[in-house]
């Protein structure tokens, strides 16, 4: 019986969270199995949480959240025949295989798409928290941007610094209309809650906007762009169905990252558009175009 | 109005809060029944979760350690009249301090000298965070309340930096500190119990549990048995008063929020040094305000702090528990039976005291009482 | 340009300020008649909460308000029961309702509508309309200044200026009444009112009720005017600085008001500077410009505000000897 | 006995109008204490009724009872005639009761308007409200001579006017029967008889008035009728007529007192403080003092004479280093001390001066400290009772303290009461107590502020033996009080302030009411 293990944000945090619980529950529909679940509320149930689990023979655990990295650390060693799975973090251990993914390229694109949809040739970036993973998708998206239209603009802000800059979708909201005010006319969200409150105010100020995590186009059909899907569902899924230890990168090539283009967004999302994003898709599979990471060494140059 | 009634001492610190607890658990009861769930299983498992195991045990006393700090802040505090909600950013600073002097020298000291060490930065850092508002309110007449406010975000912020920009090892998705040389990690109640041949689950219970007894000891005795308390009560009490004594209101002010700061502060040793053993961002948790309420349910004496600290710290394991046990049963319904509680048991404490009251002279108790 | 920014610098303000100055407004009567309130965030939250359930299941505005006003009330009436009825400590009061408050929302949440604590958002016909903008438009054609004013002051919904209004309200019950002159006494010397034949007990009810209706405002407005559907902890702490501004604003109404409004500036001002290149600073780290406001609100208290000193009564639960 | 004077007391009183007030068989216990038994008191309409007892007789627990505060256990109460069942405030003021209480009920942060109509606001709108009750208020104020600044904050107004407020307010309310708490307790001489002034206008009025207080003085000279009460009962009822001063003091205190002078002269001996040119300017760069220069030696009291509010307050602040002084110097103790500089309340006591303040309840004790913890306040440090690291001796403190309850007989004798359940008169006993008790080892200076301020005479006979001791004991006692008559008692030299200024001094045998009078109005 496989669990998975939720961090702060919570099951519903419409973002990884949630879309690894929809993982989750994929895999028991199509299996008719259960699965045990626990959702963190405060660091040191990480820890609590996946050592329960393993006492009760839970096989393969699955942390999603980079803070989960350390505790599962110790847990692994201690339970060395249970097969763990930990997405955003990596853990050097023979039973746990690390889940990684290259926002950098999915955000590339979404910021190529951004550049292209947008007249004022400014688009902007409002982060959740200032910490490194978000950094990552500000990066991959300013490329893509620059990539696009050598001369856009990007704006960027960050939530807050406490937890609560998650689910705040009221200063979302400010931020994205202080964007707007700047020029910006097409906004890019990776903030969890706080996000629902961009992409309204995106809609009551007829400018785009882009979701993040899950497929979020049907929130506003007509301003949400598109979607930077990052697809932990996926790597619930597969991990549920079978743990392969190592580190796992999902990037454009595997898709387990990539831009969601539905009938919601259709209308926005002319022919060039597409052809363009295809081509870069294609590029950056291939290597032609090199995505800075980062993580790599901390800055985005 | 009902009078609050005067109840025989036993009565008033035994008796009243058990009947308390026993009026917010039925009422949580109602509510969870509810919301679809069977009571007594729930309460059942709140109680065997937080006591039914060593582990549980090991956990609730684990808890119970950071609420006796930040408890006891407030308390320290609430003596010398200041109102000291920053205890969350003085525990994030205190764990600053630890993680720091951990990261500078934890490879070249012992843990004779690293731990000892870990202790006074945190309790250092924390002091400075309460000290600030203390001196501004002594000097300036900053109200704390919006002083501490303000520096519990301030707090985070910085934090916040220094994780990310400075602290955080490269190549790394996490904004967390490198792992501390054990030389700086607290022992576990555990490890300590397995060298003495007991065995014990692996918690997080470290040796933090005695600093937390001895932090409770210690501020009961500075505030009732020395100099220095009694002088800081009477400023809390009467700053007139106590100038008129020859004491210094505005010093003793900066003390007791420096003080309170300090005890709040060690809450980065328990999950600093003791759990994590490395600086992570999100490690106080709600705490801080938890240990306003911990402060003012044990009436803001070390020994009600502890019970109640012990209360909430139960309410944290029992309530993970059920969230293992009972599929469906979500974090929320925790956080509601909490609030519940804390209602019951500590706003509305002297509800039951009238009926108590008549009951007891009914039984003919309390002649010439 | 620049008066784009002015002016959606001041809108911002505004609109950042609203909630909490009605939250601010229901802590100054609460705690004008003696009673703490740090209760302010669970009572903005739950009724946040009530608003966005309502609102989706009636799709009615009126109704979404009623039960907004409703649970309000209720809270501070458990609130009047706790302290003022049996002298409860008024503090752990506060937390106990913002605690149960931060969980019945989701809770109930998930019981009515299986999204994890959210609620769908509440339909176009809950939301709050603009207002003004006509006016706007031909106030922008006045040169130089025009565009900045029609931007900052007009076309904002009906609960901005409402707030606005509620503060003068606010005063004038505190200062022009019968009603505002026993509750300052009450919060004051309790004693006195008793000694004087009005009951304590009542005032300091009526100064919750009103209490309850001000905050069901305050957090109608994060679903009315802000996000369309509920998100758990939304309120993100605005009740403390809520708090934190109605003692800056001296128990004050317009004290309070003016409180709000700086911190609203302040938010606003550091989210136009984020990524900002300093002259010879370069680039400053982003947690420094988002601590800003908090270290400015220091300042200006310890600089300029001095000493606030509350109601002598304040949290002293009013015993009467038989 | 007393059930007999009673008895005569009421047939006496068979007047054709029923009594204004008449309480029959009061009960009233707090836990232990049985603060009214069996209490009987007839007041006949339009007289003024005294009440006097010892502090804690009682006499606040009936007149709280007669104004709804407390609820009798047992007892029937009617007023002019009807059966009344008084059950709150609410109902007394409807019955035309008002009443001045011992500590003011008033608002300080409200204007003296407010405060009056406050609870009787004549309209909902206070604009309104306000018009009319100035307008009723300022007749009432030219009737009765009751002056009062309306516009003023309370707490900038002097006691007198407070008290005077308080009048107001209850007339305001349509009272016919007035109950007055210690009034005279704060009050200057001049404010004392300016309201008696007013007292028997308003009895010519046909308002029935209680007069409480331990002045028998003022009993004599205003009272129709006294009621005398001990430990709760009523021990005496009388016509003034027919008895005497002395008369009510033996039955309020069970045996004689004399309050007169007695002891030796002084014989003034080395100068022990010394003070030249004292100057002190508020925060509104008033100046409340001003080259106020005094010499104190030992084995004399001085009295300092004066209408509260001339600078007293400030003149004993400065002296014991609770303020420092704009200007000025002074020697204690071989040490000289400049404004620069100023001794501070810990460096006074260690140069053995001591200092019973004005104010008992804000500065002399900690209201919410056991007695044996305000017993000590200002000597905790010392030696006797603390050990190394500030750690307390708790052990010598309590024994400390109940050695000082037995000394000058507190009661309740129980060191571990809360300070704020003492009475004042007792709460008083204790400060001295603790001011003096360090006094056995060597002379020292003394400074005294209002000594007996709301005490009963069988303590201030208590209280002014004390000061005589230490006088005689060689040290140098300041006596400040508004109560002439207790500068007189007391004094060796009477130095009287007007407007911050010594405006005279005079030895003991040159002080009259008129001369004392007059230096006090500001003649030289
Ligand atoms: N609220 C109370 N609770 C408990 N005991 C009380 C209370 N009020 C008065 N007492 C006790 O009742 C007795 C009578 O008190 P009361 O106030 O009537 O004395 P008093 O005659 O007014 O004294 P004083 O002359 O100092 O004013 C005292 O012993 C006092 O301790
Ligand atoms: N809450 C209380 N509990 C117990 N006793 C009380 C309480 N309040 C007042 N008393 C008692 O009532 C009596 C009278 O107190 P009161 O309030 O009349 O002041 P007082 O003793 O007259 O002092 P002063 O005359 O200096 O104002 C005192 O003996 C005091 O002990
Ligand atoms: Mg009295
Ligand atoms: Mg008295």
């Amino acid at each position: 019986q496989p669990a998975v293990i939720y961090d702060m944000g919570g099951k519903f945090d419409k973002s990884f969270n949630q879309a690894g619980y929809e993982g989750a529950e994929r895999w028991k529909k199509e299996t008719g199995k259960t699965y045990i679940e626990f959702e963190v509320s405060n660091p040191a149930q990480r820890e609590q949480a996946q050592r329960r689990m393993a006492q009760r023979g839970a096989d393969p655990i699955v942390g999603i959240g980079f803070s989960q990295g350390s505790s599962m650390e110790k847990v692994a060693k201690d339970f060395p025949k249970l097969k763990f799975a930990v997405i955003d973090a990596v853990v050097k251990l023979p039973n746990v295989q690390s889940i990684l993914f290259k926002e950098q390229e999915g955000s590339f694109l979404v910021g190529m798409m951004a550049a292209m949809a947008s007249k004022t040739g400014k688009v902007g970036f409002v982060g959740g928290m200032d910490i490194p993973l978000i950094r990552r998708f500000q990066c991959g998206f300013e490329q893509g941007a620059k990539y696009a239209n050598p001369k856009v603009e990007t704006l960027a802000n960050m939530t807050g610094t406490t937890p609560t800059a998650w689910n705040d979708p009221a200063r979302g909201a400010e931020l994205a209309k202080a964007q707007f005010a700047a020029g910006v006319d097409v906004v890019f969200a990776a903030a969890g809650g706080t996000g629902l409150g961009v992409y309204q105010s995106a809609k009551d100020n007829k400018k785009l906007a882009i979701g993040v995590d899950s497929n979020q186009n049907h929130l506003h059909p007509g301003t949400m762009l598109t979607s930077m899907v990052k697809r932990v569902d996926v790597a619930v899924y597969t991990a549920f169905k079978g743990v392969t230890p190592g580190i796992t990168n999902l990037g454009l090539k595997e898709g387990g990252v990539d831009i969601a283009l539905d009938e919601h967004n259709a209308k926005l999302v002319t022919p060039e558009m597409k052809k363009r994003v295809d081509a870069a898709r294609a590029d950056i599979i291939s290597g032609k175009i090199k995505v800075i990471d980062y993580m790599v060494n901390n800055t985005c140059k | 109005m009902s009078q609050p009634v005067e109840l025989p001492r036993w009565m008033d610190v035994a008796l009243l809060p058990a009947v308390n607890l026993a009026i917010a658990l039925l009422v949580a009861g109602g509510v969870v029944a509810l919301v679809g769930f069977e009571p007594l299983q729930v309460l059942g498992l709140l109680i065997k979760g937080a006591f039914g195991s060593q582990a549980g045990i090991s956990y609730t006393l684990y808890y119970a350690t950071t609420f006796v700090f930040t408890g006891l802040a407030v308390a320290v505090a609430f003596h010398g009249g200041q109102f000291n909600i920053g205890g969350e950013g003085q525990a994030i600073m205190g764990g600053l301090g630890a993680g720091v002097v951990a990261l500078a020298l934890s490879e070249h000291l012992p843990a004779a000298l690293m731990l000892p060490l870990m202790v006074l930065a945190a309790a250092g850092f924390g002091a400075v965070w309460g000290g600030i508002p203390g001196a501004l309110q002594a000097w300036r007449g900053s109200h704390t309340v919006i002083t501490t406010i303000m520096f519990n975000f301030i707090a985070s912020a910085v934090v916040g930096y220094l994780l990310v920009n400075q602290l955080k090892e490269p190549g790394n998705m996490t904004p967390e500190s490198r792992a501390f040389a054990d030389s700086a990690r607290l022992p576990g109640v555990h490890d300590v119990l397995a060298r003495i041949g007991i065995e014990w689950p692996s918690t997080p219970l470290n040796l933090s549990v005695l600093l937390a007894i001895a932090a409770a000891v210690l501020v009961w005795l500075a505030l009732w048995k020395t100099r220095g308390g009694y002088a800081l009560r009477a400023v809390g009490f009467s700053p007139d008063a106590a100038v008129y004594g020859g004491i210094q209101p505005k010093g003793l002010v900066v003390m007791a929020m420096a003080a309170s700061g300090a005890l709040a502060g060690l809450v980065g040793v328990n999950e600093i040094a003791g759990v994590h053993g490395r600086l992570i961002p999100d490690f106080v948790a709600g705490a801080g305000f938890a240990g306003i309420a911990v402060s003012l349910i044990g009436r803001n004496h070390p020994g009600g702090i502890v019970l109640a600290a012990l209360l909430f710290g139960a309410l944290y394991q029992g309530g993970s528990e059920l969230a293992f046990e009972i599929s469906g049963f979500s974090r929320d319904m925790v956080f509601m039976l909490q609030g519940l509680i804390v209602l019951f048991a500590g706003a509305m404490a002297q509800v039951a005291a009238p009926a108590l009251f008549k009951a007891y002279k009914a039984l003919g108790g309390g002649r010439h009482g | 340009m620049d008066e784009v920014f002015i002016g959606t610098l001041v809108a911002s303000t505004l609109r950042v300020s609203v909630p909490l100055i009605l939250c601010a407004l229901a802590g100054v009567l609460c705690e004008r008649s003696g009673v703490i309130d740090l209760g302010l965030e669970g009572k903005m939250l739950l009724t946040a909460f009530a608003t966005a359930a309502v609102g989706v299941a009636s799709g009615s505005l009126a109704l979404a308000l009623l039960a907004a006003l409703a649970v309000g009330v209720a809270l501070s009436m458990v609130h009047g029961y706790a302290c003022v009825s049996h002298h409860g400590d008024q503090v752990v009061l506060g937390m106990a309702i913002t605690m149960t408050a931060a969980g019945l929302s989701v809770v109930l949440g998930i019981a009515w509508f299986a999204q994890g604590g959210q609620t769908p958002p509440v339909p176009e016909a809950v939301r709050l309309s603009r207002w003004f903008v006509g006016a706007g438009e031909v106030v922008a054609q006045i040169p130089l200044i025009g565009p900045t004013l029609s931007l900052a002051f007009f076309g904002h919904n009906l609960m901005v200026y409402g707030a606005l209004l509620l503060v003068v309200g606010v005063w004038w019950l505190l200062y022009r009444t019968r009603f505002g002159l026993r509750l300052r006494a009450a919060g004051e010397n309790p004693t006195m009112i008793d000694a004087a034949g009005v009951s304590v007990k009542a005032l300091r009810y009526q100064a919750l009720a009103l209490n309850g209706v001000l905050s069901a405002l305050a957090g109608a407005y994060l679903v009315l005017a802000q996000n369309p559907s509920f998100i758990p902890n939304m309120t993100a702490g605005r009740g403390y600085m809520a708090l934190a501004a109605l003692i800056f604003g001296k128990w004050h109404p317009v004290g309070a008001l003016w409180a709000c409004l700086l911190f609203g500036f302040l938010d606003a001002v550091s989210i136009r500077m984020q990524g900002a290149e300093l002259p010879f600073i370069g680039a400053v780290p982003v947690q420094f410009i988002q601590a800003l406001p908090y270290v400015l609100t220091v300042v200006l208290l310890a600089g300029f505000i001095g000493k606030s000193v509350a109601p002598a009564a304040l949290g002293r639960p009013y015993v009467k000897e038989r | 006995m007393p059930e007999q004077a009673v008895a005569t007391a009421v047939q006496t009183t068979g007047a054709s109008r029923p009594p204004a007030v008449l309480m029959q068989g009061i009960e009233k216990r707090f836990g232990a204490v049985h603060a009214n038994r069996a209490v009987q008191l007839r007041v006949d309409s339009g007289t003024v009724h005294g009440i006097v007892g010892e502090n804690g007789a009682g006499k606040s627990t009936l007149m709280s009872i007669l104004y709804g505060f407390y609820e009798a256990d047992a007892g029937e109460i009617s007023i002019e005639g009807v059966p009344a069942k008084i059950r709150g405030s609410r109902e007394a003021i409807a019955l035309g009761i008002g009443m001045v209480h011992q500590h003011f009920m008033l608002v300080d942060t409200l204007s003296a308007l407010d405060n009056v109509m406050l609870g009787a606001e004549p309209s909902w709108r206070l604009a309104a409200a306000r018009a009319e009750v100035r307008a009723k208020l300022e007749a009432l104020m030219r009737e009765t001579g009751l002056q009062v600044q309306l516009d003023a904050l309370v707490h900038e107004l002097p006691v007198g006017e407070r008290q005077r407020l308080e009048i107001l307010k209850a007339l305001f309310r349509g009272a016919r029967i007035l109950i007055l708490d210690e009034p005279t307790a704060v009050l200057t001489p001049q404010e004392t008889e300016q309201l008696f002034v007013t007292l028997r206008g308003l009895r010519q009025r046909g308002t029935t008035i209680l007069l409480i207080t331990h002045k028998l003085k003022e009993i004599m000279a205003l009272c129709d009728a006294v009621t005398v009460m001990r430990a709760g009962q009523v021990v005496l009822d009388t016509k003034i007529a027919d008895t005497s001063i002395d008369g009510l003091a033996e039955a309020m205190v069970g045996r004689r007192v004399n309050l007169g002078r007695s002891g030796a002269a002084a014989k003034p001996g080395a100068v022990l403080l010394g003070a030249q040119g004292l100057g002190v300017v508020d925060s509104l760069g008033v100046a409340r003092l001003a080259e106020v220069s005094l010499q104190l030696r030992a084995g004399e009291i001085v009295g300092i004479a004066g209408v509260s509010g001339n600078g007293q307050s400030e003149l004993l602040d400065v002296l014991s280093g609770l303020i420092a002084p704009s200007s000025g110097t002074l020697t204690l103790g071989g040490q000289s001390f400049t404004p620069q500089r100023w001794l501070n309340p810990r460096t006074a006591r260690a140069l053995r001066l001591a200092h019973v303040p004005e104010d008992r309840h804000r500065r002399a004790m900690v209201l919410p400290f056991g007695a044996w913890e305000s017993a000590v306040l200002g000597h905790q440090q010392q030696p006797r009772y603390s050990r190394w690291f500030g750690w307390m001796r708790q052990r010598a403190m309590r024994e400390d303290t109940a050695l000082m309850m037995e000394r000058y007989d507190v009661r309740p004798r129980n060191p571990a009461l809360r300070s704020s359940k003492f009475s004042g008169g007792n709460q008083q006993k204790l400060v001295l107590a603790r001011e003096a008790q360090f006094f056995a080892t060597e002379p020292q200076v003394l400074l005294v502020g209002q000594p007996t301020r709301g005490v009963d005479i069988g303590a201030i006979e208590f209280i002014h033996g004390r000061l005589r001791a230490m006088r005689d004991a060689g040290g140098a006692v300041l006596v400040v009080s508004s109560e002439l008559d207790e500068v007189l008692a007391l004094a060796d030299r009477v130095i009287v302030m007007n407007a911050g200024r010594i405006s005279g001094e005079l030895p003991i045998e040159q002080c009259s009411e008129a001369a004392l009078g007059r230096l006090m109005g500001g003649a030289q």
